[in-house]
């Protein structure tokens, strides 16, 4: 039952086509994130016009948790402000519950906003699987990070 | 080797409500309670500090860590006095980086590895290179995963200072090629170095006819407790040696401003030792010696044989290292098709089944493979047929998982 | 504090006939039914190798060792991921020595020590000086076995780059001078690092508050199991520190030529930890924690006053070390006319009472002192009057025996 | 009863009034013993004419039983060839059971010729000092070995 709900479908499509691969050339930011405990690799290039995410190319090596995570991230920040970038990611770990130790997610179900982001709610059954669904995001932070001190 | 499974008390557990299959082997094995008790039975009865005392206790415990000492030499054909306790095969690998390498080499000098070993035959030495201006060289493989031994002559000169090896590799479990490495080094006057981590636990090991200068292991892949391993090393080597770690217990005299050390093997071991752990140790190397290295050579043959031919089964599963027996140990990686590594760890483990997923500490020889990564079942003498069934249902789960099915 | 010995399996032991009375707790301490029980349920029911796990025990092992690094360090006031597990208070310094002194230390540079110092603090320094041509400088003591700090101006200037100094002698017991040395080292912009091998365990400590840079101790001296202790190090200086040992563990990324760390604490934490005594470490501060360090030192300083006065009553008996309670601990040496400390020790051990007798690892002190051996007896939370009373009974029939009576 | 029969009068006497006690100026042979797990020592000088020690000198530090064995050796080889000496050391061990692990003493009484030396036998029943006793012999080897090199 927990495996159906943690490998379903649209994560194993995200894992096998992931959206947004490759490299920016004229990338105005870049993350690389590593996660040293299982291997996983994930890339991140952002091009930023106006506080706006007008481009994003990443690349990753890693478990189908792992690059889903990125592949669906990549969607869904494409076209955002960096503003909307930083709620939708406390949103996201709302949901996956990370950093949030012992609190229940948000009543007001934040992973309904989240779009295909939600299917990774299965991870939460496999604690040590979370870090994997939140490599990309930790990456992106990065970037962001990157991004708001060139401002 | 069945009736041994009795002696392991993790074995009966339930891991997600299944039968506990332990095919982790290479990254630690499970303990007998003959190991557990002799540790639970040291600090319940005589604990006590070793070496300086004039008490009952502190005598006791020194005779049972000297005793240790003697039983874990014997086991490998060594006599007491020329094996060092370590904290575990990397410690033992770099107490001989800085005891030895950082005071002999010099720019220009070579140390030759292979690109199948594991961080700790590989870092340490990175460390003294930087130190010491040496270079790094290394022995490429086989397509059947052995180090290439075909174009030597190319690599080895007498520029050649050390030659440090892996017994056996932890992700292909390929055996490694001592014979002839200790040879290549006893031409051109290198020291041999093997990291036997894998290879003492599972292979029948004498270290008066192997021939190499110094062999590194860790109790815990062994029976043994955490947070022990041995150095052996030919006499002539650990004087040679410097000490890694100075402090207590090692020395003859200290001064404020100069001191001399305690004769071999003393000199290496800084500090209160690993005491606990020691007598653990020798009750681990008892048992083997109970069951026999060839017993349990020829049962990691057996599972080994019925696991690649259960594995050959499934399909788009690739065995990353030899398909021949007699070359390898019972340490299997594999890929299943587009799943990854991490993905078959966590399809298994619900199913009770404990694979290990990853470059297990081995990114080097990943990167020669072109492999990201693999699953790794490993064997020891308590698997049985049943565990690899069990892990072969959990292959199939995870093609259907994957829809590979 | 009567109540906890019913904790301690070992006390129930007969030594040569005798109720033992351990009195060699500055060696090692014994270990609670708590510790024993959580290293033996970790062995029988979720022994795994830690991180890079995907399967259930390895996380269970990961989660228990990484709760233990994490309740070590608030026992002493510190954030955990600013606390290594080492193998021991000699394996931290030798850390320091190596990661921060010999990459840092030039010629002309000092090493401020004190003449207290145990060989684990002096040792390391002097491989060091000998890497970098850096010098050793001692401090000296008082009259009252204290460190002498009249003339501090004389020997302290810029050139001094690193202050190692012993929280508390395991010889004379006496308090180290802490706070005034890193007062010191602050003024000058040195690091300041303290042996706590005999102060972690006895006197409450807050590194948050104590102003060191870094800290090491011993789990086997309070409490916890033998193979393991730790070093705490403000997070820059520990992020400055190159990791002594290289493998396993402690890496981000392996290449064949070059590596790049893992982050702090793990860049220092090459290889299989020792996983079983984390663990055990964990429940020792658990147990300590749940009597409370004020508590134990206020126990200490009671049993201490008790055998100062007791060994007072003995005729031609000296003891080595200050008699104000408030600024020594339980760790009590002394020498007994000319009857030599390995004899004293032997009667003792005749009677089940278990003293140390010798150097102490402490040879520069010894012979600072002009005192070629001690005979030391050295309490705990344990410790009752009765330990004392059989002491000194023994001591009365060492003098009998040697005829001094 | 044990501990009487460790510290005999003899030893005591020998421990606080050590025979041939110094060094020698004009000594042939030098050697020194140290026991590092207790800290003992003990340093010796030979003179050596004709094969025959004619002249004996020690110093040492340590406890009753390594600085008594230390005075009755140089009491009992004072005046001896070295070829005699080594036939005491050997007598010496036997009665000590050092190194001879099980065998038991030799029947033939080895202690009877070894005068004061035989008090030492008290020691057998503390097998963590007979190393203590075994010191001063230990450097005598030393010291032998040197002399015989010199032959
Ligand atoms: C003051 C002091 N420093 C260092 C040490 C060394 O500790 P360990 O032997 O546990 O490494 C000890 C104990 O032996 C000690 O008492
Ligand atoms: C081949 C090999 N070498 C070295 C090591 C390091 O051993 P340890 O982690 O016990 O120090 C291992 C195990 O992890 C290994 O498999």
């Amino acid at each position: 039952m927990a495996l159906e709900e943690l490998y379903r479908e649209v994560i194993l499509d995200h894992y096998r086509n992931p959206r947004h691969k490759g490299r920016l050339p004229g990338a105005h930011f870049h993350a690389e994130g590593q996660n040293p405990s299982c291997g996983d690799e994930f890339s991140l290039d952002l091009a930023v016009e106006d506080g706006v995410i007008v481009q994003v190319a990443t690349q990753g090596q890693g478990c189908s948790i792992s690059q889903a995570s990125g592949s669906m991230m990549a969607d869904i920040i494409k076209g955002k402000t960096v503003d909307q970038v930083e709620e939708i990611t406390t949103k996201f770990k709302l949901m996956m519950d990370i950093e949030e130790g012992e609190n229940p997610v948000d009543p007001a179900r934040p992973g309904a906003v989240l779009g295909d982001l939600e299917a990774l709610q299965g991870v939460r059954k496999f604690p040590v699987r979370i870090k994997c669904a939140d490599l990309p995001w930790a990456t992106l932070a990065d970037a962001l990070e990157e991004a708001k001190a060139a401002q | 080797m069945n009736h041994v499974r009795a002696d392991f008390p993790i074995l009966d557990r339930k891991v997600n409500g299944k039968r506990l299959a332990y095919l982790d082997s290479a990254a630690t094995t499970q303990k007998p309670i003959q190991v557990i008790e002799a540790v639970d039975d040291y600090y319940r009865r005589y604990n006590s500090n070793v070496h300086r005392g004039a008490h009952t206790l502190a005598d006791e415990a020194t005779v049972a860590y000297e005793g240790a000492r003697a039983k874990v030499a014997r086991f490998i054909g060594a006599a007491a006095d020329e094996l060092v306790f370590t904290r575990g095969t990397t410690s033992s690998l770099n107490m001989v980086a800085y005891g030895w390498g950082l005071n002999r080499l010099s720019p220009g000098d070579r140390i030759l590895l292979t690109v199948m070993e594991h961080h700790a035959n590989i870092v340490p030495w990175q460390l003294i290179a930087r130190h010491t201006g040496a270079e790094l060289v290394y022995l490429e493989l086989t397509d059947d995963y052995r180090v290439d031994l075909t174009n030597l002559d190319r690599v080895v000169d007498e520029r050649i200072k050390i030659i440090s090896m892996s017994g056996m590799s932890n992700v292909t479990g390929a055996i490694g090629s001592v014979a002839e490495l200790v040879e290549v080094a006893r031409q051109i006057g290198a020291v041999s170095i093997v990291d036997a981590a894998q290879s003492v636990p599972h292979l029948p090991t004498d270290v008066s006819t192997l021939g190499a200068d110094l062999v590194a292991f860790s109790a815990h892949k062994m029976l043994g407790p955490t947070g022990i391993g041995a150095l052996w090393g030919r006499r002539e080597i650990l004087e040679e040696m410097e000490p890694a770690e100075g402090g207590g217990e090692m020395i003859s005299d200290v001064g404020l401003y100069e001191s001399k050390w305690a004769p071999v093997p003393h000199k290496f071991e800084a500090g209160t030792p690993p005491i606990a752990q020691a007598i653990g140790f020798g009750a681990a190397v008892d048992y083997l010696d109970k069951v026999g290295m060839s017993e349990l050579r020829k049962h990691e043959i057996e599972i080994t044989q019925y696991a690649l031919d259960r594995l050959a089964e499934v399909p788009d599963l690739k065995i990353v290292g030899p398909q021949d027996v007699a070359v390898r140990g019972g340490t299997v990686s594999f890929e299943l098709g587009d799943v990854h590594p991490h993905d078959v760890a966590t399809i298994l483990d619900q199913e009770g089944v404990a694979v290990r997923a990853g470059h297990h500490c081995a990114k080097p020889l990943m990167r020669y493979l072109r492999v990201p990564a693999t699953a790794r079942a490993s064997f020891y003498l308590y698997t049985v047929e049943e565990d690899i069934d069990q892990m072969v249902t959990g292959l199939y789960r995870a093609r259907e998982l994957f829809g590979l099915a």
